[in-house]
């Protein structure tokens, strides 16, 4: 997949994120564990303890710290060991540290960036606040199907394309309503949307808006069939 | 007894921010005379020694200059000679020993000098010229204000045959290196004296260069162990092929003590479990803590893993 | 899947099948090292082992032996025999074997999983292991040159309920010997008579580089227990780690120490590592994969 | 009158029954089945208990019942005073209707593990294509209820519906089939695991 490697993709809806908990994702084939303390951002690291391999995604957290659900190896946010349970009175070695990834919260979605030393910044998609979760999806088809798919999709009232980036893309929906939906390449064939609305302040208009978006996937996938 | 000779202190001047220079006369009578490339044995603290080169031209014996330069890692040495020494403070010094010495050879000397490496070079460069010698010295050093003895330098005779090179780090100083180092012919020798790093650098151009192990002369300050507090687990490792010994306090790892000293040893586990960092050893009665290699390994003693095992002797030889 | 031809492998003992898991007079097709076989049941203990083409059909016969509850061929000439445990020829013994499980790993993660102290009280909460007890206390391990296997002894852990006869938690004896590259087997103290261990054992059938299937007979003193609760607590045990062996990245086993960073308490599985390298095998190693 | 499960450890079906009668607090004898490798849910003895020869089942004085989710229903409807496992409201309807889905659908995910582990002979991609596909159905729906600011399948409060489908949800790794793709499961699935109550099985961490 030829998808450029320093990118920012969206990964998930930040507030879909719980508190203490750790999550399986996959970028490009790149297996990350997204997981948050019990408070503070979400973090984005490589789904592999340096330990034995087991994947980060399995494990709990405490406080702050990450524990790897095999040997209980502890991990700071900054990714550094700072506990072994086989050895309580050592202080692990700063040789042990987890890998981490570049990882921003806006506009109610968490970004990630494969280029860990010198990632580009953020770009800038509009507005900051008013962005309310609506839903994630995963949909099986390519990047270009799908942004054809959004743009000519009917969301209840007319649309029309505010922006279009890489990643994602803006949609204006009627006269208050703006749609966000951040791409998240998975594998060749398969897209993660995480899509956030302004202008969508009640849980219905926000219901709605979830269900037109399945629509949307059951659309894409069954053009694909056809194929 | 701290060396054979005393003297005074008679002149401090600093050179830069971290070298200064000490001019040392004799309390009474006159110095031996010494040889260019030689250093001493210098006892600024009781119980504590540590050589230095002689900078001055050989000829002239009324006096030895030295340069020292503040090193971090210091047990108490180079902080010691940039503290409490004072002009007209007494000092015990040895006799000058040279394990630098030059040889008469027909072709060129090429010098190297990398930092506070220089002071034995700048006597060398004296006699080499005093018997007109074909010669240049190379002074690599970060930056012009961290250049040393520049007026003894810009002042000599073979001024001329002084080149510079400011601030360079690989892969440009190894191009640097090439160079100069370009075309060994038979009687050639080049002379070299630095950090470890500098020196590993040089020694691996002039390698694939074509000069020959003999052709390259290592400054090796090979004094004995500097005393050690009686009881203590403390010891001295020295690096075979670097020329550098350190201290290794009891409450510090042989890596840890390298790694301060600019000398990067990979690890993994640093536990002595996983035998990345096993190390060859030269001399030593070893004490491994261990859990890597194996009985037969520990009684031969010929391997061991710095970041845990320690020296049961007070000197540890490692060849690296 | 194409059939390893690393020697080093195939010159193993590896089981194919358990004793009952054919009726007699039908086979059962299944895969060693990439190597499609077919396994024979011809009579009560007479099995025949041959190698099958893509297109099926019966290729060259392969040497078989029967024991320890398993069937157990080899694609080459091994140097190795089948391991001796005397336990299973005690008379007063629970020979007991508990099928064979599929996981999708290589098969040193398994052993390394089965040599592993520190996971006991994360994975086997409150069965082989407590939290709030897990220190790994230092344990010694050793090359045993003459059988060419590696051993861990002096090894200690606290357990609740160290098996199913037990009642109460007590500090558990353990001393594990891994006879080959696809066998382990661990000694632990028979709480009613610590004179004895019980012995049990794990047999991998390697099928692909990031496939086998395990096999765990066991020779038990334990005259309490049915047969069913003891299978159930081993099959419970094994699929606690399974869910971990499936999940570690990469599949394949990683030899450089500077890869995966060890601690004292996994100095058994950096032993079996060292062993392995030394070996030189190939199959289901991530260094050697073709460059 | 005491209840007897036919149960074993590994078994997601008889999971089921064991979660209700923990949250209920219900005691019960364990009588101890060996599905594999003794296939004894295929013996003559069983089959007089389960005709079908599937596990759990479960006897209630005079009362023999099988399949997970009846027997579910049976609990809930005869010993849960409260009225929450199995409401009889308006609730009643969706609870059923998942129940049902946990039974027919979601056993995909059972059938592409008791290939994985057990080596059971079957078409692996159809079980996991249609278990994803029984997974995205539930996520669509745990979807709109985050939405709607609530956690559990149906109504306020854990149902037998909850406690259905948990399981091969949970369990479907062990039959290849990741959680990635479903964040409403995940979170879904985490607070069920935080119940008073609740315990693992082998396959489900023991850590949250």
């Amino acid at each position: 997949m030829g998808i450029e490697h320093n990118q920012w993709r969206g990964i998930g809806l930040d507030r879909q994120v719980q508190p203490a908990s750790s999550n399986p994702v996959i970028v490009n084939g790149e297996m990350l564990a997204m997981w948050r303390g019990e408070n503070g951002p979400v973090r984005v690291w490589e789904d592999r303890c340096p330990h034995r391999g087991m994947r980060l995604s399995f494990g709990f957290v405490r406080g702050d710290s990450l524990r790897c659900i095999y040997h209980g190896w502890a991990y700071r946010t900054d990714g550094q060991c700072v506990e072994i349970p086989a050895h309580p009175d050592l202080t692990p070695p700063k040789t042990i540290c987890a890998a981490s990834y570049p990882a921003e919260t806006r506009y109610g979605i968490v970004w990630t960036n494969l280029e860990r030393a010198a990632p580009s910044p953020l770009p800038d998609l509009g507005p900051e606040d008013g962005w309310e979760p609506v839903r994630s999806l995963y949909v099986n088809g390519s990047a270009a199907q799908v942004e054809a798919a959004i743009e000519a999709f009917d969301f209840g009232a007319p649309s029309m394309v505010r922006l279009k980036h890489a990643n994602a893309i803006a949609l204006g929906i009627g006269v208050e309503l703006e749609l966000l939906i951040a791409l998240q390449p998975v594998a060749d064939n398969r897209i993660g949307l995480h899509v956030v609305a302004r202008g969508a302040s009640t849980p219905e208009t926000r219901a709605s808006l979830a269900r037109r978006l399945q629509r949307l996937r059951t659309e894409i996938e069954m053009a694909q069939e056809k194929k | 007894m701290d060396g054979e000779l005393e003297v005074i202190v008679r002149q401090i001047q600093s050179e830069t921010s971290e070298i200064r220079s000490f001019v040392l006369e004799p309390a009474s009578g006159s110095l031996p005379p010494f040889q260019a490339g030689a250093h001493i044995d210098v006892f600024p603290i009781p119980g504590i020694s540590r050589q230095y080169s002689l900078v001055n031209d050989p000829a002239d014996c009324s006096r030895y200059v030295l340069g020292v330069k503040r090193e971090p890692n210091s047990r108490g040495g180079s902080s010691a000679m940039h503290g409490n020494l004072q002009e007209g403070s007494r000092l015990r010094i040895s006799r000058p020993k040279n394990n630098f010495a030059l040889r008469s050879n027909r072709g060129r000397s090429i010098l190297l000098a990398g930092g506070i490496g220089v002071t034995p070079l700048l006597s060398m460069a004296q006699a080499l010229c005093a018997r007109d010698a074909d010669f240049q010295l190379h002074y690599f050093v970060r930056s012009n204000s961290e250049m040393a003895f520049r007026d003894l330098i810009i002042g000599s005779a073979w001024s001329s045959c002084v080149n510079y090179h400011f601030g360079l780090v690989p892969p440009v100083l190894n191009d640097v290196l090439e160079e100069i180092l370009r075309g060994p012919v038979a009687d050639d020798l080049v002379y070299l004296c630095g950090p470890s790093p500098f020196m590993d650098a040089v020694r691996s151009v002039a390698t694939n260069a074509g000069w020959t192990a003999d052709q390259v002369v290592l400054e090796h300050f090979s004094a004995e162990p500097p005393k050690l507090e009686a009881g203590a687990d403390e010891f001295v490792v020295r690096l075979a092929r670097r020329g550098v010994e350190l201290v290794v306090p009891s409450e510090k790892t042989i890596i840890e003590v390298l790694r301060e000293a600019g000398v990067e040893i990979q690890t993994s586990c640093e536990q002595g479990v996983c035998g990345t960092c096993v190390t060859p050893v030269l001399e030593g009665d070893l004490l491994h803590n261990d859990l890597y290699l194996s009985d037969d390994e520990h009684e031969e003693g010929r391997l061991m893993t710095p970041c845990v095992s320690r020296c049961k002797s007070k000197l540890l030889i490692l060849d690296i | 899947m194409v059939a390893t031809t690393d020697t080093v492998a195939r010159n193993e003992w590896v089981p194919c099948g358990w004793l009952g898991q054919i009726a007699i007079g039908t086979n059962l097709d299944t895969m060693i090292f990439g190597q499609p076989i077919r396994v024979a049941r011809i009579a009560q203990d007479d099995y025949h082992v041959v190698e099958l083409s893509d297109a099926g059909t019966e290729g060259r016969s392969l040497p078989v032996q029967t024991r320890y509850n398993c069937i157990f061929t080899t694609l080459g000439e091994p140097t190795r025999a089948l391991p001796e445990i005397s336990e299973f020829d005690e008379p007063d013994r629970r020979i007991v074997g508990c099928g064979s499980v599929g996981v999708s790993t290589c098969p040193y993660r398994l052993i390394e999983n089965f040599l592993d102290l520190a996971h006991l009280c994360f994975i086997h909460k409150d069965i082989l292991g407590d939290p709030e007890k897990s220190e790994v206390l230092a344990y010694k391990t050793e090359h045993r040159k003459e059988a060419d296997e590696i051993w861990a002894v002096d090894c200690s852990f606290y357990q609740p309920a160290a098996s199913k006869a037990s009642t109460s938690g007590q500090m558990t004896k353990y001393i594990y010997r891994v006879m080959s590259p696809f066998s382990v087997m661990l000694y632990k103290t028979v709480n009613s008579d610590p004179s004895r261990n019980d012995a049990i054992c794990v047999f991998i059938q390697p099928i692909g580089e990031t496939q086998c299937l395990a096999y765990m007979p066991m020779a038990l003193v334990d005259d309490v227990s049915t047969d069913g609760d003891i299978i159930e607590f081993q099959q419970s045990i094994f699929l606690q780690d399974r869910v971990i062996l499936e999940n570690q990245r990469p599949a394949l086993l990683p030899l450089d120490p500077t890869y995966e960073l060890p601690t004292r308490a996994d100095a058994s599985s950096i032993a079996y590592r060292r062993w392995l390298k030394a070996m030189n095998i190939q199959f289901g190693i991530l260094e050697k994969q073709a460059a | 009158m005491t209840i007897t499960l036919y149960d074993y450890t590994l078994s997601g079906s008889c999971y089921k029954v064991r979660l209700l009668l923990r949250f209920l607090g219900l005691a019960y004898e364990r009588q101890q089945i060996d599905f594999f490798p003794g296939r004894q849910h295929k013996s003559l003895e069983f089959l007089e208990i389960n005709p079908l020869g599937q596990l759990p089942a479960l006897r209630d004085g005079t009362l023999m019942l099988r399949d997970a989710q009846a027997i579910l229903c049976h609990l809930a409807n005869t010993y849960d005073t409260s009225g929450q496992w199995l409401p009889r409201d308006e609730r009643f309807g969706e609870v059923m209707m998942w129940v049902m889905f946990a039974g027919g659908e979601l056993m995909n995910s059972s059938a592409a593990r008791l290939h994985d582990a057990l080596g059971y002979k079957l078409d692996i991609e159809a079980a996991r294509a249609n278990a994803h596909a029984a997974l995205r159905v539930l996520e669509d729906h745990m979807t709109g209820r985050e939405i709607a600011g609530r956690k559990w399948i149906v109504g306020d409060a854990p149902t037998i519906a909850d406690i259905a489908c948990f399981p091969y949800i949970a369990l479907s790794g062990d039959g290849g089939i990741g959680h990635e793709d479903y964040p409403a499961l995940r979170n879904w699935m985490r607070d069920f695991r935080r119940l008073d109550g609740f315990h693992a099985m082998p396959g489900i961490a023991e850590f949250v």
